[in-house]
């Protein structure tokens, strides 16, 4: 039974209709690593702000729900809706240097939650929050968590940010290209961290990216996506042996290769791009038809 | 045109706080008597400075402080620290008798010794007297018994009328020799019905009455005096209860709350006048007489200050010594406009020259301007208005460099000619403004003349002649509104002060 | 169906129209009668009648026909006075306004830019400058340069430019530390023919939004100097000047209180409405 | 930071030297000197002489500027011409009024001004803000006179709910020890007391705060906007926080920053509107002591009042820098 359950999600600019997200079907299983891939713009990281209730005001819920762990957050009261998503999700957020409240010192941004959302105790909140830093490899937990932000450099921050995501013992997690912001070095430890951290936890990972070299590292199976609707849906493996859907392949092709570096890119054909297109048109006719 | 609240109301929500109901001043028993007053007190010395020169403070000094001689609500004298006054047959002494029995705030005995000291302290030059000319011409002040005895060094006919007039008030001797001039301005002490309280300078004085005044003690035990300079804050503070008195408003606020709560409107000795400079269209006798002509007085006394107000011809008040009914000045625009064809004027080639006028010193001064260049428009007379501050009025003047015309009011509580006519119009004093050889010789012997009947007739001369050369233009007698709450009977006194002492419990 | 509008993203609509539009309006109109004032008032605005005085606006019973909005305690007509009142209210703004921005935006450009002793010069008279408290510095102004329309436009413009300069000091060191300045130097600009050209342009957004602004504050300047009886010395009728006689008898006469403060309040409105409709049109960053 | 401090102190020195000079200059240029208005009928010519001398108006200006800063530096400014009292003791002895109200004035335009901007932003984008930013605009389109004009009509008369004029009612006996009535009447606990100042004050204090809680409203509304759209604030609501936590302890701290400098500066125009608005509520601060200085031609006394306001303008600019750098923990805590 899959702990998340995204099921014909539609989201829609607020007052024109012009549509975002095209009936879209995910789930994911406890301890599961989904990667969401698509072009900037094809509405993955929108899925994400819908499933953690962030979405910007602008925006619409046009059709679908989201089901997390049986629950249909649509039916619940907001102020109970953001309870729950807050006791059993969270985000790592994409760029670290603004993820984190300059006027606050870091332990309370990770013990606040642990306290007023799952009503632990101080004492207990601020030990796991000096755990959870220790295992994201911070030297000195306890200096740090006096410190502000602008006194840790961006990775040092991510770090803070897997951390605090971690510590609420979530069941899911969402990372919303948690190292597109962190320069190359740093890209490779973070993901090693955040893929050690999600085995150890067991948290159920939605990985939203648009580098398929990062979904291969990370991920068990990915949702491709194309102006808000699901192109193709498949195990990492049997995509990188050879994706379905031509679009999907065109993407592949214009990927650089970690093991092939001087290999040369061919961008997605003209004909692929109308293709794909047209599909999505048939959706919506078929939707206001 | 009564005021309709409900068409206010409807016309616009962000301005209906504007339509007033007014409200029922509180009628009960007042035990302690709350005075808005108009101006605020800067100085406690009555006798230096320019405080001692402001009529509007002169009501708090005398408060506090007894003048050598009293001068009664109608401005004639009478026995006040000195019981009686005057020269000797030659008049080369002049003599005073000084009431015995009275003692100073702070229980020390009033004695002849402190009327010889204030009189000499004030004749001498280095205390910054501002009328030491006057008290000059006194001199070698000695005491003999209860009687203080001066030589006459030159005749002044008005010197016991300054007794009662600006700057005329003792000072305790022995007390300021003690605290120095500082020392009294921190706790000033007088002879006076009222002892000082408490004093918050720019806010309040609270008077406590003295118990052995010895004219009787006041009616009010505690008086507050709230100095509350903007006149619409001060209507607020009567209707609203906050204080039970207050005085210079406008005369349509008087009219509108004299119905519900109490209101005196008495002339007072102050008149408000157009000075004439003899500089450029003015040296012209016919422009002077058709501006004086052309002017209703009446109608705009009715119109603007709602008939508070009295019309006068010459620079004397019904109240004054030289008053004279036959002298008239008739407002004939047709006679104007002759007289102005007669030196080439019209409609259609108007005579110009400015106008100068203070704002919001005295009650509507700016309008009435305003009214009186627009009669002087019908006839063809363009007078531009300049607004100026006193202070530059007053520097314009000592320099002798007014505009053709200027607009100002003359105070002169003892309602002597010299004070009146006389300052306001011999060459040399530095406060007229028309230089005439004519005038200065009418006016001359009359300084020093010694026959008082005599005296007056000269100076009822001068204001006919005034009058028929149109040498000034006397508008009005200003008219003194004061409104107090039902509890309280306001006895107003001519010279424009507020006296709390002469206010009794209704 | 619209197919390149897909992704759906720059579509939200700005909001700010309706403000903009309305207080554009008004000031159109207030400038429109400012100019044919002459023409279009109906009666002399100085024109008097004694026994007119006071009367009521024309819909109350009791009202003078022809005298639309009632008269003063002077019989004149209150609307021809407001009217005319438009005129110099217009002048004050433009005039005052127009200049304090020159004066202030110059002296604001130069130290922001040119920075080294200019700057300390310039920061310093602008600490001076704003050390006095305003409203006592221009009665203080007003005494000496006497009463009138040109020493009001000269107290607004004395105190208010440091409003601009120091606003524009900041948006000129702002811009200076830029990339695309320090090419244009590279490119062989000189200092002045760089700040003029590069700079210039990208603070015009600015000193035009201050502009406004301003200028709706030159005519509250006006209102408070009437009230202290210092403004407009001759005849000629003023906003101000007519809140301040009203307010003696507003009891009897509401409406010559009333109109002029309506009228007042809605211009400026207008101005710092128009401002702020500016500053969100320019400011780009403004989500 | 030494550096930074001696510079400040250099630079003030320097401000407070400008005013001095210019103040003196321009009021004795001012016409109608003081000699003309003590001039009673009938004084003479060398009366007029006699007095000039006597207030040493006759000396050259440099002469007068020499003698006048000889005085400043034993803390004598000279005595008033009109109240013949040194004007320090006069002008000291009305600045906590002028103080007490302004910062009377501060107080409730932060208030007001928080509500609007933090009401403004929870219901933003809807008729809510529009019609907070209406009312921002009408704020700050009335001058501040006309304001207190309005509240003396409305609560002083129409509904007499506070008094309008005057600090303290006279007939109270007043056991203060300094003039600072509204601080130590709390301090010795007279809440009586304390009570009737607050209803003198609260009036004028209202109208010098209308036109600051509109530009306080505003800035912050437009800062707090801005902070919403970052990112530790989005990150705050997936914890599960509701909108009000997250626009009260995150966004707020973060967006009042920017904001205090402007209101630091806005809050000197404050102070310098104390001199029309004390005047209207008869309220005896610097303000009004100011007017009747400027009307009365007391020379020592405006110099010594236009001084002070200098050095509460220059003092508030420090205030402001410093609790700019306290709060600002990047500058608190260097790195």
């Amino acid at each position: 039974m899959s702990f998340l359950s995204v099921e014909n999600l539609s989201l829609r600019i607020r007052g024109d209709g012009a549509r975002l997200l095209r009936s879209v079907t995910l789930a994911v299983r406890p301890g599961e690593v989904m990667g969401l891939v698509g072009e900037s713009g094809a509405g993955k990281s929108m899925i994400g702000k819908a499933i953690l209730g962030i979405l910007p005001r602008a925006v619409e819920l046009s059709g679908g729900r989201i089901v997390l762990e049986g629950q249909d957050l649509g039916t619940l009261p907001a102020a109970e809706r953001r309870r729950v998503i807050g006791a059993k999700a969270a985000l790592i957020p994409q760029d670290p240097l603004t993820a984190l409240n300059p006027s606050r010192r870091i332990g309370p941004q990770i013990t606040d939650r642990l306290v007023d959302i799952l009503g632990w105790d101080r004492a207990r909140a601020e030990a796991r929050a000096a755990d959870l830093l220790a295992e994201v490899q911070i030297p000195q937990p306890a200096r740090v968590m006096r410190s502000y932000p602008h006194e840790l450099s961006g990775g040092m921050r991510q770090r803070v940010l897997i951390a605090s995501a971690f510590a609420a013992e979530p069941k899911l997690i969402v990372a919303d290209e948690p190292t597109t912001a962190l320069d190359v070095t740093v890209q490779k430890q973070i993901l090693r961290l955040i893929r050690q951290m999600q085995e150890r936890h067991g948290t159920a990972l939605l990985f939203v990216t648009h580098d398929l070299g990062v979904v291969s590292k990370v991920c068990q199976n990915l949702t491709v996506l194309y102006a808000g609707a699901v192109v193709e849906r498949a195990t990492v493996g049997a995509f990188f042996a050879g994706p379905a859907h031509p679009y999907s392949r065109a993407l592949l092709a214009a990927t650089p290769k970690y093991t092939d570096p001087t290999g040369s890119l061919t961008p997605v054909p003209e004909a692929v791009v109308a293709a794909v297109r047209a599909e999505v048109v048939a959706m919506d006719e078929a939707e206001d038809g | 045109m009564n005021l309709d609240r409900r068409t206010l109301l409807k016309l616009s929500a962000a301005t209906a706080t504007l339509g007033m109901a007014g409200l029922p001043a509180r009628a009960q028993a007042i035990d302690e008597l709350v005075i808005a007053y108009n101006v605020t007190l800067p100085s406690w010395d009555p006798t230096v400075g320019p405080s001692a020169v402001n009529p509007t403070i002169q009501g708090l000094y005398q408060s506090v402080f007894d003048q050598f001689i009293l001068q009664q609500p109608d401005l004639s004298p009478a026995p006040g620290l000195l019981t009686e006054w005057g020269w000797n047959e030659d008049k080369t002494q002049v003599r005073m008798t000084v009431r015995e029995g009275v003692t100073w705030h702070d229980g020390s005995p009033f004695t002849a010794e402190d009327v010889a000291w204030s009189l000499a302290r004030v004749a001498n030059p280095e205390t910054g007297s501002p009328i030491q000319f006057v008290w000059g011409t006194l001199a070698n002040h000695r005491v003999e018994g209860n009687t203080v005895i001066a030589d006459v060094v030159q005749f002044d006919p008005t010197i016991f009328k300054w007794m009662y007039f600006l700057t005329g008030y003792v000072l305790p001797k022995a007390y300021y020799e003690r605290v120095g001039a500082e020392g009294f301005e921190a706790a000033p002490i007088g002879t006076g019905p009222y002892m000082v309280d408490k004093f918050e300078r720019n806010a309040f004085v609270r008077l406590k009455a003295n118990p052995n005044y010895w004219g009787g003690k006041p009616d009010f035990d505690t008086v507050t005096i709230k100095f509350v300079t903007d006149a619409a804050a001060r209507v607020a503070e009567v209707e609203s209860g906050n204080s039970h008195v207050t005085l210079e408003m406008p005369y349509e606020e008087f009219d509108r709350l004299k119905a519900k709560m109490g209101g005196v409107a008495a002339p007072i000795s102050d008149i408000g006048m157009i000075f004439l400079n003899d500089i450029e269209v003015m040296t012209d006798p016919n422009v002077r007489m058709a501006a004086a002509l052309s002017i209703d007085k009446q109608t705009i006394i009715d119109r603007l200050l709602s008939g508070y107000g009295v019309k006068i011809d010459t620079l004397q008040t019904p109240e004054y010594d030289a008053y004279d009914p036959s002298i008239t000045v008739p407002y004939d625009p047709d006679r104007a406009v002759e007289l102005l064809k007669a030196s080439g004027y019209g409609p259609d080639n108007p005579v110009k020259f400015k106008i100068q006028t203070t704002r919001g010193f005295k009650p509507k001064d700016y309008e009435m301007v305003q009214a009186i260049v627009g009669l002087w428009r019908k006839v063809g007379i363009e007078a531009e208005i300049e607004v100026y501050e006193i202070a530059k009025h007053y520097e314009l003047r000592a320099a002798d460099q007014l505009a053709p015309a200027a607009f100002y009011n003359w105070g002169n509580s003892v309602g002597d000619p010299t004070t009146s006519t006389g300052f306001a119009m011999f060459g040399p004093s530095p406060h007229s403004v028309w230089d005439g050889e004519d005038l200065i010789n009418m006016i001359g012997p009359l300084w020093g003349e010694k026959d008082e009947a005599k005296r007056i007739e000269g100076w009822k001369a001068v204001d006919r002649y005034i009058a028929e050369n149109a040498l000034v233009i006397p508008l009005l007698q200003y008219v003194q509104p004061i409104l107090h709450a039902p509890g309280v009977v306001v006895t107003p006194h001519a010279s424009g002060a507020l006296l709390p002492h002469l206010m009794k419990r209704a | 169906m619209a197919v390149e509008g897909i992704d759906g993203r720059g579509r939200v609509r700005r909001r700010a129209g309706m403000r903009l539009w309305l207080s554009g309006l008004w000031l159109a109109l207030v400038a429109l009668v400012a100019l044919l004032a002459p023409w279009i008032a109906p009666k002399d605005p100085l024109m008097q009648d004694l026994f007119l005085g006071r009367m009521p606006p024309f819909w109350t019973p009791g009202a003078e026909p022809g005298f639309w909005l009632g008269t003063d305690s002077l019989g004149r007509d209150v609307l021809s006075r407001i009217i005319h009142g438009a005129r110099v209210a217009m002048t004050v703004a433009l005039v005052a306004g127009t200049i304090t921005a020159l004066i202030g935006a110059t002296l604001g450009l130069m130290a922001g830019f040119l920075r080294g002793w200019v700057d300390l010069v310039i920061s310093r008279m602008i600490d001076i400058w704003m050390a006095f408290p305003p409203v006592l510095f221009s009665i203080l102004l007003i005494a000496v340069l006497g009463p009138g329309l040109t020493s009001i436009i000269i107290a607004i413009v004395v105190i208010d430019w440091t409003r601009f300069a120091r606003v524009v000091r900041a948006e000129a060191m702002a811009q200076g530390a830029m990339d695309y300045v320090a090419s244009a130097r590279v490119a062989g600009r000189g200092r002045i023919g760089t700040m003029l050209v590069e700079i210039g342009p990208n603070v015009l957004p600015t000193i035009a939004v201050l502009l406004t602004l301003e200028m709706g504050i030159a005519v509250i300047v006006e209102a408070i100097l009437s009230f202290v009886n210092l403004s407009i010395s001759t005849d000629d009728p003023t906003w101000g000047g007519m809140i301040a006689e009203g307010r003696a008898s507003v009891h009897q006469a509401w409406w010559v209180l009333v109109f002029p403060l309506v009228t007042l309040f809605l211009t400026v409105l207008a101005f710092s409405q128009l401002g702020e409709g500016l500053k969100d049109r320019f400011d780009p960053v403004l989500r | 930071m030494l550096r930074a401090v001696v510079l400040r102190l250099v630079t003030t020195a320097i401000t407070l030297i400008g005013v001095a000079v210019i103040v003196f200059v321009v009021i004795r240029v001012v016409p109608g000197n003081p000699i003309a208005l003590m001039l009673p009928p009938g004084a003479t010519e060398e009366d007029v002489a006699r007095l000039t001398a006597l207030y040493g108006l006759d000396k050259s200006l440099p002469a007068q500027f020499l003698i006048w800063v000889q005085g400043v530096v034993q803390g004598d400014f000279g005595t008033s011409i009109t109240a013949r009292q040194p004007v320090l003791d006069l002008v000291l002895g009305r600045l906590p009024a002028t103080l007490e109200l302004s910062v009377m004035a501060l107080v409730i335009a932060c208030l007001l001004g928080g509500v609007a901007a933090l009401t403004g932003t929870r219901r933003r984008d809807t008729k809510v803000e529009g019609a907070i930013d209406v009312a921002n605009g009408m704020a700050l389109s009335v001058p501040d006179f006309l304001w207190g004009l309005i509240l003396i009509l409305a609560f002083g008369v129409l509904i007499p709910v506070f008094h309008i004029s005057g600090r303290v009612t006279p007939s109270l006996d007043l056991p203060f020890a300094t003039n600072f009535y509204l601080f130590e009447s709390l301090l010795r606990l007279r809440f009586d007391l304390w009570a009737d100042i607050v209803s003198h004050m609260f009036l004028p204090a209202l109208a010098l705060a209308i036109p600051l809680a509109a530009i306080i409203g505003q800035l912050l509304k437009q800062s707090l906007k801005e902070t919403m759209h970052l990112d530790y604030v989005t990150l705050s609501r997936t914890k599960g926080y509701g909108e009000n936590h997250v626009i009260l302890r995150e966004a707020l701290p973060n967006a009042v920053l920017p904001t205090l400098t402007l209101v630091g500066v806005q809050f000197t125009f404050l102070i310098g509107g104390t001199v029309i608005i004390e005047r209207l509520f008869s309220y005896e601060g610097l303000g009004n002591m100011a007017i009747d200085a400027v009307i009365n031609r007391d020379l020592p006394l405006i110099q010594g009042i236009v001084i002070l306001f200098a050095v509460i303008f220059t003092a508030v600019n420090l205030i402001v820098d410093l609790t700019y750098a306290a709060l600002n923990p990047r500058l608190r805590h260097g790195g």
